[in-house]
Order: structure tokens, then C-alpha cells, then sequence
């Protein structure tokens, strides 16, 4: 009874993935085979037309997650730093709570207020269109991610051991020194490990990014313009996935859109896995 | 742990199927310029027959169609005509019904109309769609760039709108410089700028979103209930719902509803052309 | 970077002077030095000196507060209460902060710590990135050398650190310390988790080392102790219960304390 | 000098993940507190027309029954795969199963709600449902649920392990007698955590579970429900109705406070594990 329950729950787990992505593959299969992987380099995307083309939305996708890691890398590493290396006890756990309730606040309440404040500034200040646009996506998925890195760095840092601190202090290292030589090398997989799941929230977050970055399917032109309004894979597939009738060619592209962004982001997790599996798997 | 977990479960399962045994519950999806009216009307519908439960999504006239193509609703919202490739996967199975009219306004910011933008023909919208003219000013308006606003593919409005204007329902609009979804959304974009132009079914107007008349010269027309009626608007289209011929008689029922006299009242209400 | 050539250049002729003036008299002088932790208190009123050379061996049971003390000496605890003058200095008022005064200290853990890198990264790890890219090579041998650990050494310089023995990191570690020409000495049971040979390379440098400035060095090894020899300060529950030369502590111990620990190797002063 | 700038520095960078958490807060609180009153709480949307749907009710309820079933759908796979871990797995069963995790923890939501999408809505015809909803959160939240229970586990030091097999103990009774007593409180933080997640995911569940209105309590598990979550996003997009925008931020209070409510209970449990 014990083992047929463990085992099956181990292999729903498997199952899981099998699922998954075999589905995911299933049902873009028509798509891949309609045009190979030529859509991935145009930005045309008129369903009517049958043009699907899926550039626009990848570099729209990959531009926000990298202006929120842009803004979150340095904010969130000084943030852990400051919490660790500079505050006394109970304003860490202070600081430390705030960042579990920024985390812990739905992706579309970040929407709304991506909606009713960050879009009218952008627009006002900047002497835009519009607010919609791809820097407003990216400024909003980096308050959405500046909790992972900065968690992660957190514990990264307190991870480092008391004897490499004090060592480093009484070859007379002044703090910044220290910081630099030893307390930052030393935590860098477990900041890595941060940095790439932020990335990965960054690239997967749907709600608030369909609600600020315009839906236009057009690449950036010239590519750094950042202020027009763009296309996000996640925000293509939570605009669309309605409307399109199952099994056809519309249905098919967005479910390769869906398989193209599992595969970039379990690359991701994947890639920060591997370097931070420092869990033993020895029996308890 | 585990018995217990699969007890409440089936628990929960029974409970909610015990619930009500003699409710039906009728799921209704599609055009959000139609939804207003069914949400009301099914609210209303629900106090006269308890037993009856009308749940209402959105989504736009694409997913109302593909619903009943799916068979994933009830009842279909749609606020255009079917097309020929959709009409041939419903293969006859659905009868469509005509709930009302309305017009599809084109609409321009406070800011724009009060600055002298009051009417516009055919030919300068598609203009301003195609990306030929992009400043207010070549209209006689204040010297501001157009924010050019285009709905999602799928939705009603966008068909309707593309056919008169464009010539075609899914013809591109590169003019455009933002994508919106629902009415309410368009609505707030426009009404938060001082230079958009968009589509919007003439229920949305409102002091900050202004419908212009469309025409040229003195023949220009506003989009008002007596132009459609008369159907002297350009822009306007007919608003459906659409139900399955083997779908349950209570869908039957609610249409029914709809096209009576306590119905129509209810489409008068949200600004829209009562068809009886 | 002009205060900062000149906060170095302070601090390195600082000894200087204060030798000249206090003629190789005494080095270090504590006088009445408190620590209460979180409510408890571990240091209680502790006095003594250190000469200009020589080796000094604080000893005492388990949990005395030997090496709280001596992070009390370099600031690693700063919260104490009384007066520490180093080189005839007040602490508090170190001219180039406690980093400098660290560097005028060098301090060796009981466990040895190394950085992740080469050995020879790691014996020039506490110097400024300058002087890290400049090192002679002769600089490094000689330390090394001081730290009887050359002939180990000399032919893997660039070998990653953690390949050393247990013995090995710990000499590296003094060698490290050496590199920034420290004033005076201070070591943790440097050889309490060390195998007899590499504990003899140990006391051996430590002797050799405390011809030329002041070693004082922790133990609760009594026989080490007797090795060493030199000055004697016998610790106790925070309290020092006795100090003195090292032949006379052994032979003839003052205090009950003192005859209890040696006899029982632990000992009860509350 | 030096070292003051460069903390100076740091400080003025962390500045933003100082103020950022308050303001948002506040910014919420101020919004949502005056529109929220009982009156919105009582009563059910069917009373209410689009648009001006002021009972929270069924919207509270639908994601509070989402995020049950999740869970309970969800623990005792999670609890089987740790116990699988713990005994029965070698080292590469073991390094796979945990590769699975970080795999399906990489994910996106909106990935598993395709999945629910083809496989559940449409090849098992479970149509927009509350059941696909649960099934969909329930494989969100299984690798949190997972991960942490196994770290829970293997937080139990070896000895007690090795005590209790000396005694002749039994798996079962190994894990009752034993493991349980010793883990609850970190699996119960787990379990609450993985609550918060399935109360705050929106986008999954937007076109597989959930409907715009009409619900208040769901017949069985193959109807649809209304969520906060989505329920905010349907709100969202009405930007120039003001009501709406009340009610938007008012649900947006009671799902912070929801998922708040949560974690605060979870990091009392994890207070409870480190006291005793």
C-alpha cells in the first residue's frame, strides 16, 4: 500500500513532464511542419493571414526580462548586502520581510498598478503615446523579480562561513575588500542561481506584462526602442489563446509558442540547477 | 492521510453535486460588446427562473463563434456576421439570432474633438490606419501625433470597423501604434490620452471619449440610435447570439427572453438599438 | 588616494616611533578588560602586558575566554569596556582604523581558513591589489620559509590551496599573516587539530618568529605550554588568575586555579 | 573614507527594495480600504448588472475552493514522492526526481494552462471547469510542495532514523511515530506557502476555469467559477469606469490580505520549527 502510493506519486511526477511537453509538441507539430523554423526569424504575425511569425514576440520577450534584470541585479545584490553585511538583526528580518510580501503579492495586482500609476508617468513624463511599451513591462517584472534575487543573495551571502569573515577581517581588509575578495566570489553560485531564476520568472510572468507592453506585434525599430509599444511571447498567448479554435493553425502556433517558452525557461532552471545542486542525496 | 485527502474530496464532489439537482447551469462566451446585455439580462432571467444559471465570459466574437464550434458554451455572443470558413465548421448546426443593432463609433480623445476634430470621412480614417497620416494637425486638429488604436484580431468591433473602413475584416492596419482588447480597455486608452483615435461600440461614449461623425462634408453622420435605426451610419452592425440546434431548451428559453419585451428593454438600456 | 598613501605611511612608521620611545619595553598593555555578551559576561577585568619579544603562552581550560580575548585584541569584538594600548597606542584611536590595526596584528584561527584559490594568491590575499600584482618572488620565500613551509611548497605555488594538508593550510595561514609585516603575533590553538609533525614545524617557527616581535599564543595544551615556554598568563571562567615566567608557573603555581588545572587539566573558579 | 562611500553607495542602491514593498502596500491599502465595505462583501452578483458587480462573494469562494482543491489534490502526490525520495529511491532515482522538480519548478504558469487546455478542456472534455482549474494549480504547486517536504525530511537528523530502525520499526511505523512528529510544522509551512501560490496564479486559470460572472456557488465540479484573480483582471481593463476601478482595488486588498494571512502563518510554523 505504502510503496504502490509512493511509487505512483513518484511517477505522476514523471508523468508530469512527459505530458507536458509531449503535448505541447503534439499540438504545435501542424506548425513546425507548415513552415519549419523560419516564422522564428519574422516579425509578421496576422493570424487571418496565416502569417505567423514569432520574432517580434521573442525579442520583445527576451528585451523586458532584460531591462528587469537590469534594474533587479543591482538593486536586489546591494539590498541582500545592505541587509547582511550592514543592518543589525531585526531590520534584516524587517527588510526580509518586505521582500516576501513584495513576492507575495499576485502578478495582476502588479498589473493594476502597472496600469494606474506606472503607464500615466511614463506617458507624462517621457512625452509618450503612449505608456505602453516595453520599458514599462520591463520596470514592472523587475519590482516582480527583485524578491528572488535578492532572497536568493541573502542566503547566499549568509551562507558564506563565519571563519572566511573574520579571516578576511584580521588580514586587515577594510569592508568594501572584503566584499569584493571574499563574501561576493564566494556566494556567486547561489547569486547566479538567483539571477537565472529571475530571469526565468522574468521571461514566464504573463498577467502584468499583457496589461503594459501594447500587444503590437512589430520588432523594435531601431532595435534598442524601447519606448514603442511590443509583443511578449506570454502576452501573445494570454491575448490570443482565447479566441483560437482548437486544432487549428492559430491554436498550433500559440501552443509553439508555449513550447518555445518551456524550452527557454527550463534551459534556464536547468542551468541554475546544475551548478547549485549542493543538496546531498544521501538517505535521511 | 492519503484516504482522508480522497474522502473530502469526494466530499466536496457530492456536496456540490447535491447542491441544486433540478438547477441547470447554461455557460455563455464571446463578443464583450454583446456581454453586457446578457450578463443583465441573464441576472434578471436567473430571479424569474431560480433553477436556471447563466454564467457569462468574454473574450471577443472569435471565441463565441469557436465556442460553439467546440461545444464549449451555451450559448455564442457575437457581434459580426459569421464568415465563410467559420460557417463551414459550424456546418448549419447553430441558428443565429439578431438581438440588436449598434454602431461602431470612431472615437477621438476630449482633447481631439475639442480641438476642432469633429468629423471625419472614410477615406482620412483609413488613412490614418494605413499610416499616411500621422498628426493631427493635416485634420485640422491641435498639433499632436495620432495614437492610433487597433483591437485584437478576433474581436467584433475589428471586423466590422475593417470592412467599412479598410475594405477588408482582416485587413492590416500598420498605422497603428497600440493593440487593445476589450471595449472597456480601448475606452480607458482612449480616455487617458489627449491625441487617440479608435473603434468603440457607440454604448461606451462618454464626455472623455467622443464619437465623431463620419462622412464627408454636410453629409457626415454621428453615430446615434436614430442613424442606425435609419441605418444611415456607415459603420454598423447587427449583434448576436448564437445557439446550438441540439443545445438545451433553456438556452432556447433565455433567447426567447432576450427578444421579449422585458429583453429589449434591457439592450435599450445599454445603448444599444432594440431590433423589436 | 593622497589621504590614503598617507594614512598607510602613518601607520607603518607608528611602531617605529613608539619602539624608539618605549625602548623595547612592553608592546601590548590591557588594562581591566570587560566583555559581557548578550547578557553574559565572558571577560571580566582582565590586566596584563606583553613584552617587545618573545613568546607568551595563554592558557586555560576550555571556555575561559582565551579566544575571546584575543579577538578582543584586534577588534573582532569591538563591544568591550577598558583601556588596550598597542604600541603604546590606544586602540580606539587607531590612525588607520581597525583595519589597520589588523594588519599590524596578525591573527591565526584555530581552524586553518583558506580563500578559494592558489596558494600563492592566498599568501598575498591581505595586500592591496597593488602590491598582490608586484610581489617579489623573494618576498614570498621568504615567508614561507619563516613558516617552515618553502620546501613543501616551492614547486607548486600555483596549485589550488585546498590541496594542501591540514598541517600545511595552517602554516600558510602564518605565512599569510607575515605578509603584511604584522608587529606582533597572535595564534588560536593553531595546532589543536594538527598531526605531531606539523604541530613541531609550528612551535618550532613560533620560537624562531618570537626572536623578532611578540607571539602570543593560545593553548589549553599544558605540555605545548611547557615547550614553549616563555611567559605564562593562566586564564579562568573570564577572570586572569595568574601570570608569569614559565618554569616558575609550572614549579611552583600561586593559586589554587592554577595547581587545580595543571594536576586535572580543568579547573573550577566560580 | 573609503569604506563609508561604498556603504553609502550600497545603501543608496538597496533604497528602491527599501521603499518599493511600503509603497506598493500602502499604495493598495489607500486604493482598495475606502471601497471596500460589508455591503460588498454580502449579497450575490446575480443581483448586480455588469459592471457594477459589488458582491465578492462568489469570487472569494471561487479561488478559496481552487486553492483547496489544489492542495488537496497536490499533498499526498507531493507526501508520496518525499516518502519515495526517503526509502525507496537509489541515488539516481533520487537526482532524477529532484532534476523533475527544478524542471517543472522553470515553467511558466501560462505553459501549464496550455497543457490544461489541450489535455483536460479539450481531449478530456472537461470543458472550462473548476475541476480543470484544480488539476492545473495542483501541478503548479506540486514541485514547491515537493522540494519542501523532502528538505523537511532530510532535516530530521540521521540518529532519531537509526534509533527507530534499531527498534524494529516498520516504514509505516517510521513514518508516523517518528518522521511525522518531527516534520508537520515544515510540511505545514509547505503546504501554506504552496495556498499563497495557487491563491496568487491568474494566468493559468484565466481561459481554463473561470468565467466573468454568473456563478455564485459551482454545481459540481465541471462548472465553471468566478476567481478574485481573474476577476481583478476583468476589472483591470475597465480603466474609465470608476466603480469598477473601486471594486478592482478592493479585490485586490482582499487577496493581499488573503495570501498575506497565509505566509504570516507560515513563518509562525517555521518559528515553531526553530524553538522546538
Amino acid at each position: 500500500m505504502l510503496n504502490l502510493w509512493m511509487r505512483t506519486s513518484a511517477l505522476i511526477s514523471l508523468l508530469v513532464v512527459v505530458v507536458m511537453l509531449g503535448f505541447l509538441l503534439q499540438q504545435s507539430w501542424p506548425y513546425w511542419q507548415h513552415d519549419g523554423l523560419n516564422p522564428l526569424l519574422s516579425g509578421d504575425w496576422y493570424p487571418y493571414e496565416h502569417l505567423f511569425g514569432l520574432a517580434a514576440a521573442i525579442i520583445g520577450s527576451f528585451w523586458a526580462a532584460l531591462i528587469a534584470l537590469a534594474i533587479a541585479i543591482p538593486t536586489g545584490l546591494a539590498a541582500a548586502v545592505m541587509s547582511t553585511e550592514i543592518l543589525p538583526g531585526p531590520w534584516r528580518s524587517l527588510m526580509r520581510s518586505g521582500m516576501e510580501l513584495l513576492a507575495g503579492i499576485p502578478s495582476v495586482v502588479y498589473g493594476l498598478l502597472g496600469l494606474w500609476i506606472l503607464l500615466p508617468l511614463l506617458q507624462s513624463n517621457l512625452h509618450l503615446l503612449t505608456g505602453h511599451n516595453l520599458l514599462a513591462a520591463g520596470l514592472l517584472l523587475s519590482v516582480m523579480v527583485l524578491p528572488t534575487i535578492m532572497v536568493m543573495t541573502q542566503d547566499a551571502l549568509c551562507e558564506v562561513s563565519s571563519h572566511q569573515r573574520d579571516t578576511a577581517a584580521s588580514l586587515g581588509m577594510g569592508w568594501s575588500a572584503r566584499l569584493w575578495r571574499v563574501l561576493l566570489p564566494q556566494a556567486w553560485p547561489g547569486i547566479r542561481s538567483g539571477i537565472l531564476l529571475a530571469l526565468g520568472r522574468a521571461l514566464g510572468e504573463t498577467m502584468a506584462v499583457m496589461l503594459v507592453v501594447g500587444s503590437m506585434d512589430r520588432i523594435p525599430d531601431p532595435w534598442y526602442n524601447l519606448l514603442a509599444p511590443a509583443q511578449t511571447l506570454t502576452s501573445r498567448i494570454g491575448r490570443e489563446i482565447g479566441e483560437s479554435a482548437f486544432g487549428s493553425m492559430h491554436f498550433s502556433a500559440l501552443m509553439a509558442c508555449g513550447l518555445l517558452l518551456a524550452l527557454i525557461t527550463i534551459t534556464i532552471s536547468m542551468l541554475a540547477h546544475i551548478r547549485s545542486d549542493k543538496i546531498s542525496v544521501n538517505r535521511p | 492521510m492519503q484516504r482522508i485527502s480522497y474522502f473530502i474530496l469526494a466530499a466536496v464532489f457530492l456536496g456540490a453535486q447535491a447542491h441544486d439537482a433540478a438547477a441547470v447551469t447554461l455557460h455563455a462566451a464571446g463578443s464583450t460588446t454583446v456581454l453586457p446585455v446578457v450578463s443583465t439580462a441573464a441576472a434578471a432571467y436567473h430571479r424569474q427562473h431560480p433553477d436556471v444559471t447563466i454564467t457569462v465570459s468574454g473574450g471577443g466574437s472569435g471565441v463565441g463563434i469557436a465556442s460553439m464550434i467546440q461545444h464549449t458554451a451555451d450559448i455564442g455572443m457575437a457581434s459580426r456576421e459569421i464568415d465563410a470558413e467559420e460557417a463551414a465548421k459550424l456546418n448549419g448546426k447553430v441558428d443565429v439570432l439578431t438581438i440588436a443593432k449598434d454602431a461602431v463609433a470612431v472615437v477621438v480623445s476630449k482633447a481631439v474633438y475639442v480641438g476642432g476634430v469633429h468629423q471625419l470621412s472614410l477615406r482620412q480614417i483609413a488613412d490614418i490606419y494605413r499610416g499616411k497620416i500621422k498628426n493631427w494637425e493635416t485634420l485640422g486638429g491641435p498639433d499632436a501625433q495620432i495614437l492610433v488604436i487597433d483591437k485584437e484580431a478576433s474581436r467584433g468591433t475589428r471586423h466590422v470597423f475593417a470592412e467599412a473602413v479598410l475594405g477588408d475584416a482582416h485587413a492590416r492596419a500598420p498605422g497603428a501604434s497600440v493593440i487593445s482588447g476589450s471595449n472597456n480597455e480601448e475606452q480607458a486608452l482612449v480616455a487617458h490620452s489627449d491625441q487617440a483615435i479608435g473603434m468603440l461600440s457607440n454604448a461606451w461614449l462618454n464626455d472623455d471619449v467622443r464619437g465623431i461623425a463620419v462622412g464627408e462634408g454636410n453629409k457626415a453622420i454621428f453615430p446615434d440610435i436614430g442613424h442606425v435605426r435609419d441605418s444611415s451610419y456607415p459603420i454598423s452592425r447587427s449583434l448576436h447570439i448564437l445557439l446550438s440546434k441540439k443545445g438545451p431548451p433553456e438556452a432556447r428559453e433565455f433567447a426567447n427572453f432576450l427578444l421579449s419585451p422585458q429583453g429589449q428593454a434591457i439592450v435599450k438600456k445599454s445603448g444599444y438599438l432594440p431590433v423589436r | 588616494m593622497n589621504t590614503k598613501k598617507k594614512i598607510t605611511a602613518i601607520a607603518a612608521a607608528a611602531p617605529q616611533q613608539v619602539a624608539a620611545h618605549d625602548a623595547g619595553d612592553i608592546s601590548l598593555h590591557a588594562s581591566r578588560l570587560s566583555l559581557a555578551l548578550e547578557g553574559k559576561n565572558i571577560l571580566r577585568d582582565i590586566s596584563f602586558s606583553l613584552p617587545a619579544q618573545g613568546i607568551n603562552v595563554l592558557i586555560g581550560p576550555s571556555g575561559a575566554g582565551k579566544s575571546t580575548l584575543l579577538r578582543c585584541l584586534n577588534m573582532l569584538h569591538t563591544q568591550w569596556q577598558g583601556d588596550l594600548q598597542i604600541m603604546g597606542r590606544d586602540v580606539r584611536k587607531w590612525p588607520d582604523s581597525e583595519d589597520g590595526l589588523r594588519r599590524t596584528i596578525g591573527l591565526i584561527a584555530q581552524k586553518p581558513t583558506l580563500f578559494p584559490c592558489s596558494i600563492q594568491q592566498n599568501i598575498v590575499f591581505g595586500l592591496s591589489r597593488k602590491d598582490r600584482n608586484h610581489m617579489p618572488e623573494n618576498r614570498i620565500k621568504k615567508v614561507l620559509k619563516q613558516a617552515a613551509l618553502w620546501d613543501e611548497v616551492k614547486n607548486r605555488l600555483h596549485d589550488q590551496a585546498a590541496t594542501l594538508s591540514v598541517g600545511q593550510q595552517q602554516r600558510l595561514c602564518i605565512a599569510r599573516a607575515l605578509m603584511l609585516s604584522p608587529n606582533m603575533l597572535l595564534l588560536d590553538e593553531p595546532t589543536a587539530s594538527l598531526d605531531p609533525r606539523s604541530r613541531q614545524f609550528i612551535e618550532a617557527s613560533l620560537l624562531e618568529l618570537s626572536e623578532n616581535m611578540p607571539v602570543l599564543c593560545v593553548t589549553h595544551d599544558i605540555e605545548q605550554a611547557k615547550r614553549l615556554g616563555g611567559k605564562i598568563i593562566f586564564m579562568c571562567d573570564g577572570r586572569l588568575i595568574e601570570s608569569g615566567d614559565s618554569k616558575l608557573f609550572f614549579k611552583h603555581p600561586n593559586r589554587i586555579e592554577s595547581r587545580e588545572f595543571l594536576r586535572w587539566s580543568v579547573c573550577d573558579c566560580s | 573614507m573609503n569604506e563609508r562611500c561604498a556603504k553609502t553607495l550600497t545603501i543608496m542602491l538597496a533604497l528602491p527594495a527599501l521603499l518599493l514593498p511600503a509603497a506598493c502596500l500602502l499604495y493598495i491599502l489607500f486604493k482598495g480600504i475606502p471601497a471596500l465595505d460589508w455591503a460588498m462583501l454580502s449579497g450575490s452578483s446575480q443581483d448586480a448588472a455588469f459592471g457594477s458587480i459589488s458582491a465578492l462573494w462568489p469570487q472569494i469562494t471561487g479561488s478559496l475552493l481552487l486553492m483547496l482543491g489544489a492542495c488537496l489534490l497536490a499533498a499526498p502526490v507531493a507526501l508520496g514522492g518525499t516518502l519515495f525520495y526517503a526509502l525507496a529511491a537509489n541515488i539516481r532515482q533520487r537526482k532524477a526526481l529532484l532534476g523533475i522538480m527544478h524542471l517543472l519548478v522553470g515553467i511558466p504558469p501560462i505553459v501549464y494552462g496550455l497543457c490544461g487546455l489541450i489535455v483536460l478542456v479539450h481531449m478530456l472534455h472537461w470543458g472550462i471547469s473548476l475541476l480543470t482549474g484544480m488539476v492545473i494549480l495542483a501541478v503548479i504547486i506540486l514541485p514547491m510542495l515537493l522540494m519542501n517536504s523532502v528538505n523537511a525530511i532530510k532535516r530530521i537528523p540521521s540518529e532519531k532514523t537509526a534509533a527507530a530502525r534499531a527498534l524494529g520499526l516498520s516504514n509505516g511505523q517510521l513514518i508516523r511515530r517518528v518522521w511525522l512528529p518531527a516534520a508537520w510544522p515544515a510540511l505545514m509551512t509547505g503546504l501554506l506557502l504552496g495556498m499563497a501560490r495557487a491563491l496568487s496564479e491568474t494566468a493559468p486559470i484565466l481561459f481554463t476555469a473561470t468565467v466573468f460572472s454568473g456563478v455564485s456557488w459551482p454545481d459540481s465540479l465541471f462548472s465553471p467559477v468566478t476567481s478574485l484573480q481573474t476577476h481583478l483582471f476583468y476589472l483591470a481593463q475597465e480603466g474609465a469606469n470608476a466603480e469598477a476601478v473601486d471594486i478592482a482595488w478592493a479585490s485586490a486588498v482582499i487577496l493581499i490580505i488573503l495570501v498575506t494571512a497565509l505566509s504570516f502563518g507560515a513563518s509562525a510554523l517555521r518559528n515553531i520549527r526553530m524553538n522546538g
